[in-house]
């Protein structure tokens, strides 16, 4: 007890601990994974992360050069970000900011012309054929 | 005169039940780090009361599964009005990375209407605190209650259908 | 004033012998109704007459037979009876207590007493009287509340032959032994009739003829007959040191020796005995096998009186007296080991026993106080205890009766089921420990009158507190939701009118404590020059009784306690907007809304069932009651020493 | 599996288990897995000193089998966790959930043994 | 006697999860505790059969908030040799770190827990503010405060630079200093010790044979510790597992503060052994798919944590099964909670560090 | 007159001198905790909003019991404010008790049942040390009148030490302050939800909360009661008693009630009868 009244003594004369957000914004460590972003044009449509994705929230259109990704439910490890060939997909440093409402981001960009019909192939098929279970033996 | 002051109290005494429906923790612990000093929420007058029928505040981490979609229900109707609802991290808002497991229903607005949803895996407790301010710009919407609320009576007849296993 | 007496005393022993002739229900409940009708008036009468009777006038005689006379012979025929009965019953205890008497009893009659100055057997004073008032009205309504008691309590037996004639008649009897014990001013005559209140309480006891019924009725008998052999040496004793056996004379004896000290702590014990106090208590509790109007009749409103009106009779004689103290440590000490008991206990009936020793421990201890302010206090507990726990015994009763348990967990929401008997009930447990009911301001009166003596006042506050626990529980567990329509309680006639009755005259006669006060306790020091020479109170304006320790406003705490209450049942009414939901249950409640079921393991649907704390293992009988007896033991023993040394109070 | 593997049967496992106890071997959990359509692998995991040991039980998945919560009395988790994701029926199991200990009536299916309705579900 | 049924959760505020006790009391003492889960039962095994076995990593990290980075280690450690996969000694020691960091958090966020549940709440609030200076660490270096995601199988992803190494020394020595200043609050405060010691004594014997672990288990005398096995970079370093004998919430107490302070030496020696280590790879490459069956263990902060993993050669595992040490814990918890008080039931509850989403999955 | 301003005056500043010093209890115990801490006002955000919700009851009784609750504090408040009895003012405060006991036990929920048999364990508890704090004032005084103390020549303090000690023990469970805060606490983390207000909501909750601030009022007025010679040197007792419950909250964990029952009486019976004693010899 006494101890503890030190203790406590000692926080009733030192600056409180409290952080004043959101009066003050403390400055984020570099890396800190905050939201999902994309240069849309730097996308080549390859489907990596959609394919990564552990979540399974991105949703990748070749044909049409849609790029989807769920907010709600990206899990924010940056496993699509890691593995994306042109660094279009990157983490900004702040979080993301609370919604009254579900929406997706939504990109579209210029699908890149040549190889396309193969990479579309398994951006099209590759979700879908995960959800095929049943374990053999 | 008096709506307002009693809007502004409304406003400035957010009580908050939180309810962990099947989170993995990470939100839990940073819902519950909100609380401790570096963070502070009772600065803007919130107190976490663990008991619905002293909450304004409905603060729900984690996925809906089969068995805790009853509670949450059960929770959120023995709420008095004016409440509102923040779903928290990516699973209480779509069931996040377990979307498709047999026991997840999905997100919090299967079960009750959300009004403030909050992104993260976890969401860090910043990220929380402006959801709740958020909410609280909700709360201020909310009629009180002698116009008879949107809310109504606290009975809510879930949007969709919380149907069976995926 | 002659024929009031009659009426007071020997009608209820005609009226009782008729009773027993008559088999005809109708026939027995109308002359229960009238006996009951004509006491309640005599008594009134009485009282309208003066506070303060000698009556001299009496005749001496009846048909030519002395009534002393005649009184002996009773007394030896009723000895007699007893010593039969602890025969019959095999106890070596009652054979012996009873036979000591016996022979005491001759000796002295035989060859000690010697014929003195003449003065009349029978006296009333207000004390007196406000007992009279007591066992002739609230008795006759606990009587007449025994109609249809009775009559419900047979079907349920299905007896083939219907005992009721025998029961009241031990009922009626008793009422006018009471009364008789209440007015008799001869020692002898006292002794009689505290027998005669002994072997009622026997005859009620095992009324129901059933073991365990026997068994506690034995016990009670060979305890109160060890409280008559006391009184008895008492009295041969006193006899022995006085030559009179004139009861006034021994009060005012004046600065008692050693030896007349011993004599009335004797009669003190004797008054402890018949008050159940510990290590008697046994008894009492045990009487709680008889049928509930025995219960509130003679184990709570007024038998066990006698034992504290015995004491309180005698206390000014001690005054200021080592005796004096130590039975002030006793009964303080019964009011804390009881109401610690009392806590450990759920059956209804045995919270209620257990509270009445307590209770009576504290008039005890006032007696042992003796100062006016005690004095009052003890004399206004008498008569609101009176009332407030003849009142609850009928409340068991019927809810016994109703619900087939006087267990309290299986009184839990009462008033869902029988409205109107759980508000009732409510009064009536709240009267016994919140203001701004009677019990209250002769608590309050207690503990500054016993603010100077800090080891009573801490057992008193200590006690007090021991008492709202097992009260505020029991009345707030009583309470629940009634559903809209549900169908209302019906209750005999008498059974509903002697409830509402007691519960009015519980509340009126709260509010009218100044009055009490004013009128009948402070003319009844006059005749107690022994004690201090201040009034404790004066009855200030707007029923303020107000002393030199402290105030109590009665009738502002009244109205604004009942304005308050008024003003919240209108603000109960007029939640009109108020959403009734289900309790909380961690979010797993299931059924309907005050089910209080949940969802538990499995699936399976649990109710969450409630229990009081009985605490078994810090209040319970078992662990109590042995040290609190051993305790009471010394304590009496170390008051009887003290008593016969004769030395100044510690 | 780099640690010993000890294959036991329905009718000697509850001995075997036994004789593990009494040597002093530490139960550390159950593992369920399907070998096939119809037949289950129970793992049984035992250590001692930081050494592990496993017993496998493989048997047809819709025979009962005997309950170990006699031996070890915490394997009623597991053994109750196997009836729920398996539906697989342990006998003489306390306490028995009954296949209530994760799963809710909305679930119709067994979770590991895909394209199995929970036909014989108990309440 | 009177009983009295509490529903005790699912929703209760001393619960931080919801799992359901129903408990029998009277006199407050309870009589009987029984127990309902899957109020948090996602099902996610099932999850690696829809998953391939590197999505897999992420999944089994979110099975817990609190220890998910030492869930994905021991993931990762099972298919690593299942597949022969020889991680890089750096990534081991980082690991190892990361391992150590998480455990201080998550031993502070117990202590801060345990001392609420007996409502000290002021040593709470200590307790946690302290906690905030791992969380740093945590985000500092792996870019989340909780949930880290470093671990890939063949390594880890996040490469800790040596400006942040000297700055984590600092950050220890801190931390070492604020620890001992609450320690003697923490563990000879007569309030504190008179609602922990003596409550829910689990016998060193009972301990054994209901199968408790990690600090349940240590609490009660039993020095068995999961990182003596020397798996990730542990097999380097000097420690000793902290063992009380006395097998009471105040014992268990002791030894997670006891495991708080042998982290900080943990995380120095690390640092050292960096500090040391040349190679600068982080990762080994992976070729090939998961077959044949695993058995793996590692020490979470609840204690000792068992995967069984079963693949056939194809991206998807036929079976992930976690044996999670609160999973081991309950019958433990429920041995020990008749005959105590119901105000003792949360010390008790959170006694064994429940992870109740770890035990259902 | 004065007696009847000043009455009045309590009346309408108890529950403002209440609300503040809940508020000021709130933000000092933030900052022992190194927090921020909510506005000073803040209690009174809580009560107008809690008045302005929807009401929710189990059944009417609860509502009864808090209105009787409400009324018998307010109402010990005016006897203080008029000088009363001690041993009466006391007892208008044990009405209210009473019904804030029946009132959890009135609602078929065991977490508010459980609240009400530790609240009953409570009053078992500081009552007897109250009246023995009283009975000591009377020794002193020679009257159980408030109006007596006032008119004593030297603060009772000075008198009766040991008992001003068990006044705070009443102080401290009356407030509901660790280690004493087991049959409701104002910490969410308990065992019993909120133990006997669980099932009150709202307006319900907001009329208990505001009989609480006149309680709290009452208790320490009976505080001042101890140095009632000089303001400031009420002000100061007052100020350091209050700040004394926060250092204990703070510094101590929540104990039992069996604990309770145990330390409480036997350390406040040794301490009031030590006190007791010397002023009969």
């Amino acid at each position: 007890m006494f101890r503890m009244t030190l203790n406590v003594l000692r926080n009733l004369f030192t600056p409180k601990a409290t952080r004043l957000y959101p009066a003050r914004v403390r400055e984020p460590f570099a890396g800190y994974r905050g939201q999902l972003e994309i240069h849309i044009e730097d996308c080549i449509f390859c489907g990596l992360c959609a394919r990564k994705c552990p979540a399974l929230c991105i949703a990748v259109d070749i044909k049409t050069g849609k790029w989807e990704c769920d907010p709600f439910a990206c899990v924010y490890c940056g496993i699509c970000a890691d593995h994306c060939p042109t660094d279009a997909l990157f983490f900004a440093d702040r979080h993301r900011a609370p919604a009254e409402k579900h929406s997706l981001m939504s990109y579209t960009g210029q699908p890149p012309k040549k190889k396309e019909k193969s990479v579309a192939a398994t951006a099209g098929s590759e979700a879908p054929a995960n959800r095929k279970s049943a374990p053999a033996d | 005169m008096f709506d307002a002051l009693v809007t502004r109290a409304r406003v400035k005494s957010p009580w908050v039940l939180h309810f962990d429906c099947g989170s993995c923790n990470g939100c839990d612990i940073e819902t519950l780090a909100c609380l401790t000093p570096m963070y502070d929420i009772e600065r803007f007058g919130m107190i976490n009361v663990g008991n619905p029928k002293h909450a304004d505040v409905l603060l729900v981490t984690g996925t809906v599964n089969h068995r805790n979609k009853k509670v949450l229900q059960a929770l959120y109707e023995e709420m008095p009005d004016p409440k509102v609802v923040i779903a928290i991290g990516a699973c209480g808002l779509s069931g996040g990375v377990f979307r498709d497991a047999y026991n997840v229903v999905g997100g919090v607005d299967r079960v009750i209407p959300v009004d403030v949803y909050v992104p993260g895996c976890p969401a860090r407790p910043e990220a929380i605190i402006d959801g709740v301010v958020a909410a609280l710009g909700k709360l201020r919407q909310k009629a009180v209650p002698t116009a008879a609320g949107a809310g109504g009576n606290g009975r809510f007849h879930p949007r969709m259908k919380a149907t069976g296993s995926s | 004033m002659s024929n009031l007496v009659l009426l007071l005393v020997v009608l209820p022993f005609v009226a009782a012998a008729a009773i027993y002739g008559l088999r005809a229900a109708a026939l027995r409940s109308g002359l229960v109704m009238l006996t009951g009708g004509v006491l309640a008036v005599a008594s009134v009468v009485l009282l309208a007459r003066g506070l303060e009777h000698d009556f001299t006038g009496l005749p001496t005689a009846v048909l030519g037979v002395a009534w002393d006379t005649l009184i002996t012979v009773a007394d030896f025929a009723l000895l007699g009876v007893i010593l039969l009965w602890g025969l019959r019953r095999k106890s070596a205890l009652v054979v012996l207590f009873t036979a000591a008497q016996l022979v005491l009893l001759a000796i002295f009659e035989r060859f000690v007493l010697e014929p003195g100055p003449a003065f009349a057997p029978l006296y009333a004073d207000s004390l007196s009287l406000i007992l009279v008032l007591i066992i002739s009205i609230v008795g006759s309504i606990i009587c007449i509340y025994g109609l249809p008691y009775m009559r419900i309590h047979e079907e349920h037996l299905a007896l083939r032959r219907s005992r009721q004639p025998e029961f009241f008649f031990y009922m009626i009897l008793f009422l006018g032994a009471m009364n008789g014990l209440v007015l008799a001013r001869n020692l002898l005559w006292f002794y009689f009739f505290f027998e005669v209140t002994t072997f009622c309480s026997f005859m009620l006891i095992q009324h129901d003829r059933t073991e365990e019924a026997i068994r506690n009725a034995t016990r009670a008998l060979w305890m109160n007959s060890l409280g008559g052999l006391a009184f008895l040496l008492g009295v041969v004793i006193a006899y022995g040191e006085l030559g009179t056996i004139d009861m006034l004379a021994v009060v005012q004896s004046g600065s008692p020796t050693g030896v007349l000290l011993g004599a009335l702590g004797l009669l003190a014990v004797a008054g402890f005995t018949k008050a159940a106090q510990l290590p008697f208590q046994s008894w009492l509790l045990g009487a709680m096998v008889a049928p509930t109007p025995v219960s509130a009749l003679l184990h709570s409103s007024t038998m066990v009186k006698a034992g504290v009106y015995v004491v309180l009779r005698f206390a000014p004689a001690f005054a200021g007296t080592a005796l004096s103290t130590g039975l002030a440590l006793c009964g303080g000490f019964t009011f804390l080991a009881c109401a610690a008991l009392a806590i450990g206990q759920s059956n209804g009936k045995r919270i209620l026993a257990y509270s009445t020793v307590s209770n009576l421990g504290l008039i005890l201890a006032c007696a042992g106080i003796n100062t006016k302010a005690a004095f009052t206090a003890a004399v206004l507990l008498i008569v609101f205890h009176a009332l407030s726990k003849g009142l609850l015994f009928l409340c068991v009763g019927s809810i016994e009766q109703e619900i087939g348990s006087r267990n309290v967990e299986d009184m839990r929401g009462l008033f869902h089921r029988m409205p109107r008997t759980a508000v009732i009930t409510i009064t009536g447990i709240l009267s016994m420990l919140l203001p701004p009911f009677g019990v209250l301001v002769s608590k309050w009166l207690a503990i500054q009158a016993a603010a100077e003596n800090i080891v009573v006042v801490t057992l008193v506050a200590l006690g007090s507190a021991l008492t709202v626990v097992y009260w505020a529980r029991w009345a707030g567990l009583l309470m629940g939701s009634r559903k809209a329509g549900a169908p209302w309680e019906s209750q005999p006639l008498l059974t509903r009118g002697a409830l509402a009755v007691l519960c009015g005259a519980v509340v009126v006669l709260s509010l009218l404590t100044p009055v009490v006060y004013g009128e009948l306790i402070l003319p009844m020091f006059a005749a107690m020059p022994a004690l201090d020479a201040a009034a404790p109170l004066e009855v200030g304006a707007g029923g303020v009784l107000g002393g030199p320790m402290g105030a109590f406003a009665v009738y502002p705490v009244f109205v604004v306690l009942v304005v308050g209450l008024l003003a919240a049942v209108l603000f109960m009414r007029r939640t009109g907007r108020t959403r009734y939901t289900h309790p909380y249950l961690s979010g797993i409640h299931v059924g309907e809304r005050d089910a209080g079921v949940f969802r538990g393991p499995m699936n399976l649907p649990v109710t969450a069932e409630l229990g009081n704390y009985y605490l078994a293992t810090i209040f319970g009988e078992a662990r109590l009651t042995r040290s609190a007896n051993l305790a009471a033991i010394v304590l009496i023993l170390l008051m009887m020493g003290l008593a016969m040394k004769g030395g100044v109070p510690s | 599996m780099k640690e010993p593997v000890i294959d036991v049967t329905p009718a000697a496992v509850g001995n075997e288990v036994r004789q593990m106890k009494d040597a002093g071997w530490r139960l550390v959990g159950l593992s369920g897995a399907m070998v096939d359509d119809e037949q289950i692998d129970i793992l049984y995991h035992f250590d001692k000193d930081l050494t592990l040991s496993h017993f496998r039980l493989r048997a047809p998945r819709t025979a009962p089998l005997p309950s170990i919560s006699a031996v070890y009395s915490a394997a009623f988790l597991g053994e109750n966790e196997l009836q729920d994701l398996f539906a697989v029926r342990f006998e003489n199991l306390v306490p028995d959930f009954k296949r209530t200990l994760y799963l809710e009536e909305e679930i119709t299916t067994i979770p590991f043994a895909t394209n199995v309705k929970a036909a014989e579900k108990k309440t | 006697m009177a009983r009295t049924v509490i529903p005790f959760g699912p929703q209760h505020p001393v619960l931080p999860e919801p799992i359901h006790l129903k408990l029998v009391v009277e006199d407050e003492i309870v009589q009987e505790a029984i127990p309902a889960l899957g109020y948090v039962h996602r099902g996610l095994e099932m999850l690696a059969q829809k998953r391939d076995f590197h999505q897999m990593v992420q999944v089994v990290e979110r099975i817990c908030g609190i220890c998910s980075m030492i869930h994905s280690l021991c993931y990762c450690q099972g298919i690593e040799e299942m597949m022969g996969i020889e991680v890089p000694r750096r990534a081991r020691l980082l690991r190892t770190l990361w391992s150590e960091l998480h455990r201080s958090h998550s031993h502070l966020l117990w202590l801060g827990l345990f001392a609420d549940s007996f409502g000290f709440e002021s040593l709470f609030m200590q307790l946690w503010r302290i906690r905030e200076r791992i969380l740093d660490l945590n985000e500092a270096t792996a870019g989340n405060r909780v949930i880290v995601s470093v671990n890939v199988i063949g390594g880890v992803r996040a490469e800790i630079s040596e400006e942040q190494q000297r700055w984590i020394l600092g950050e220890m020595a801190g931390f070492e200093r604020d620890m001992n200043r609450i320690r003697s609050t923490l563990l000879e405060d007569y309030t504190v010790k008179s609602r922990t010691v003596g409550k829910g004594v689990l016998t060193r014997e009972m301990a054994y044979e209901l199968g408790a672990a990690g600090p349940v288990l240590r609490g009660s005398g039993i020095a068995q510790d999961m990182r003596q096995l020397g798996y990730a970079a542990y097999g380097d370093l000097d420690f000793e597992p902290v063992v009380e004998a006395a097998g009471d919430a105040y014992a268990r107490c002791k030894v997670r503060f006891g495991e708080v302070m042998q982290s900080i030496r943990l995380v120095r020696q690390i640092l050292g052994e960096l500090a040391k280590e040349t190679d600068p790879a982080l990762a080994a490459k992976v070729k090939g798919r998961p077959e044949g069956e695993v058995v793996c263990r590692v020490e979470q902060p609840r204690g000792e944590c068992l995967y069984y993993l079963k693949g056939s050669g194809k991206p998807q595992l036929d079976r992930v099964r976690v044996r999670t040490p609160t999973f081991a814990n309950v019958p433990p918890l429920l041995a020990m909670l008749p005959g105590v008080e119901l105000a003792d039931v949360p010390v008790l509850v959170l006694s064994i560090d429940p992870c109740i989403s770890c035990t259902e999955r | 007159m004065k007696i009847a301003l000043l009455t009045l005056a309590g009346l309408v500043l108890a529950p403002l001198a209440g609300g503040l010093l809940a508020g000021v209890d709130r933000k000092v115990t933030a900052w022992l905790q190194s927090r921020k801490g909510p506005p000073i006002i803040q209690p009174f955000y809580d009560l107008i909003k809690l008045f302005a919700k929807e009401k929710l009851a189990v059944n009417p009784w609860q509502v009864l019991c808090a209105w009787v609750y409400l009324m018998a504090a307010v109402f010990s408040v005016v006897l203080f404010f008029n000088q009363a009895d001690l041993l009466l003012l006391f007892f208008v405060q044990a009405v209210g008790a009473v019904f804030l006991v029946m009132g959890a036990l009135s609602v078929p929920s065991p977490y508010s049942q459980v609240g009400a048999q530790r609240e009953l364990l409570q009053v078992l508890t500081y009552e007897p040390l109250l009246m023995l704090v009283f009975v000591g004032i009377y020794q002193v005084t020679g009257s159980f009148r408030i109006s007596s103390v006032l008119d004593h020549p030297r603060p009772l303090l000075l008198e009766l030490p040991l008992l001003y000690l068990v006044l705070t023990y009443a102080l401290t469970i009356k407030l509901r302050k660790s280690p004493f805060d087991f049959s409701t606490s104002h910490h969410a983390h308990q065992e019993l939800v909120r133990g006997v207000l669980t099932e009150y909501s709202g307006p319900f909750l907001g009329l208990v909360e505001l009989a609480h601030w006149y309680e709290t009022v009452l208790i320490l007025g009976l505080c001042a009661l101890f140095w009632a010679t000089s303001v400031p040197g009420m002000a100061i007792l007052l100020g350091a008693t209050y700040f004394l419950e926060l250092l204990v909250d703070n510094t101590m964990a929540r104990m039992t009630w069996r604990w309770m029952l145990r330390y409480v009486w036997t350390v406040g019976l040794v301490l009031a009868f030590t006190n007791l004693l010397w002023l009969h010899l």
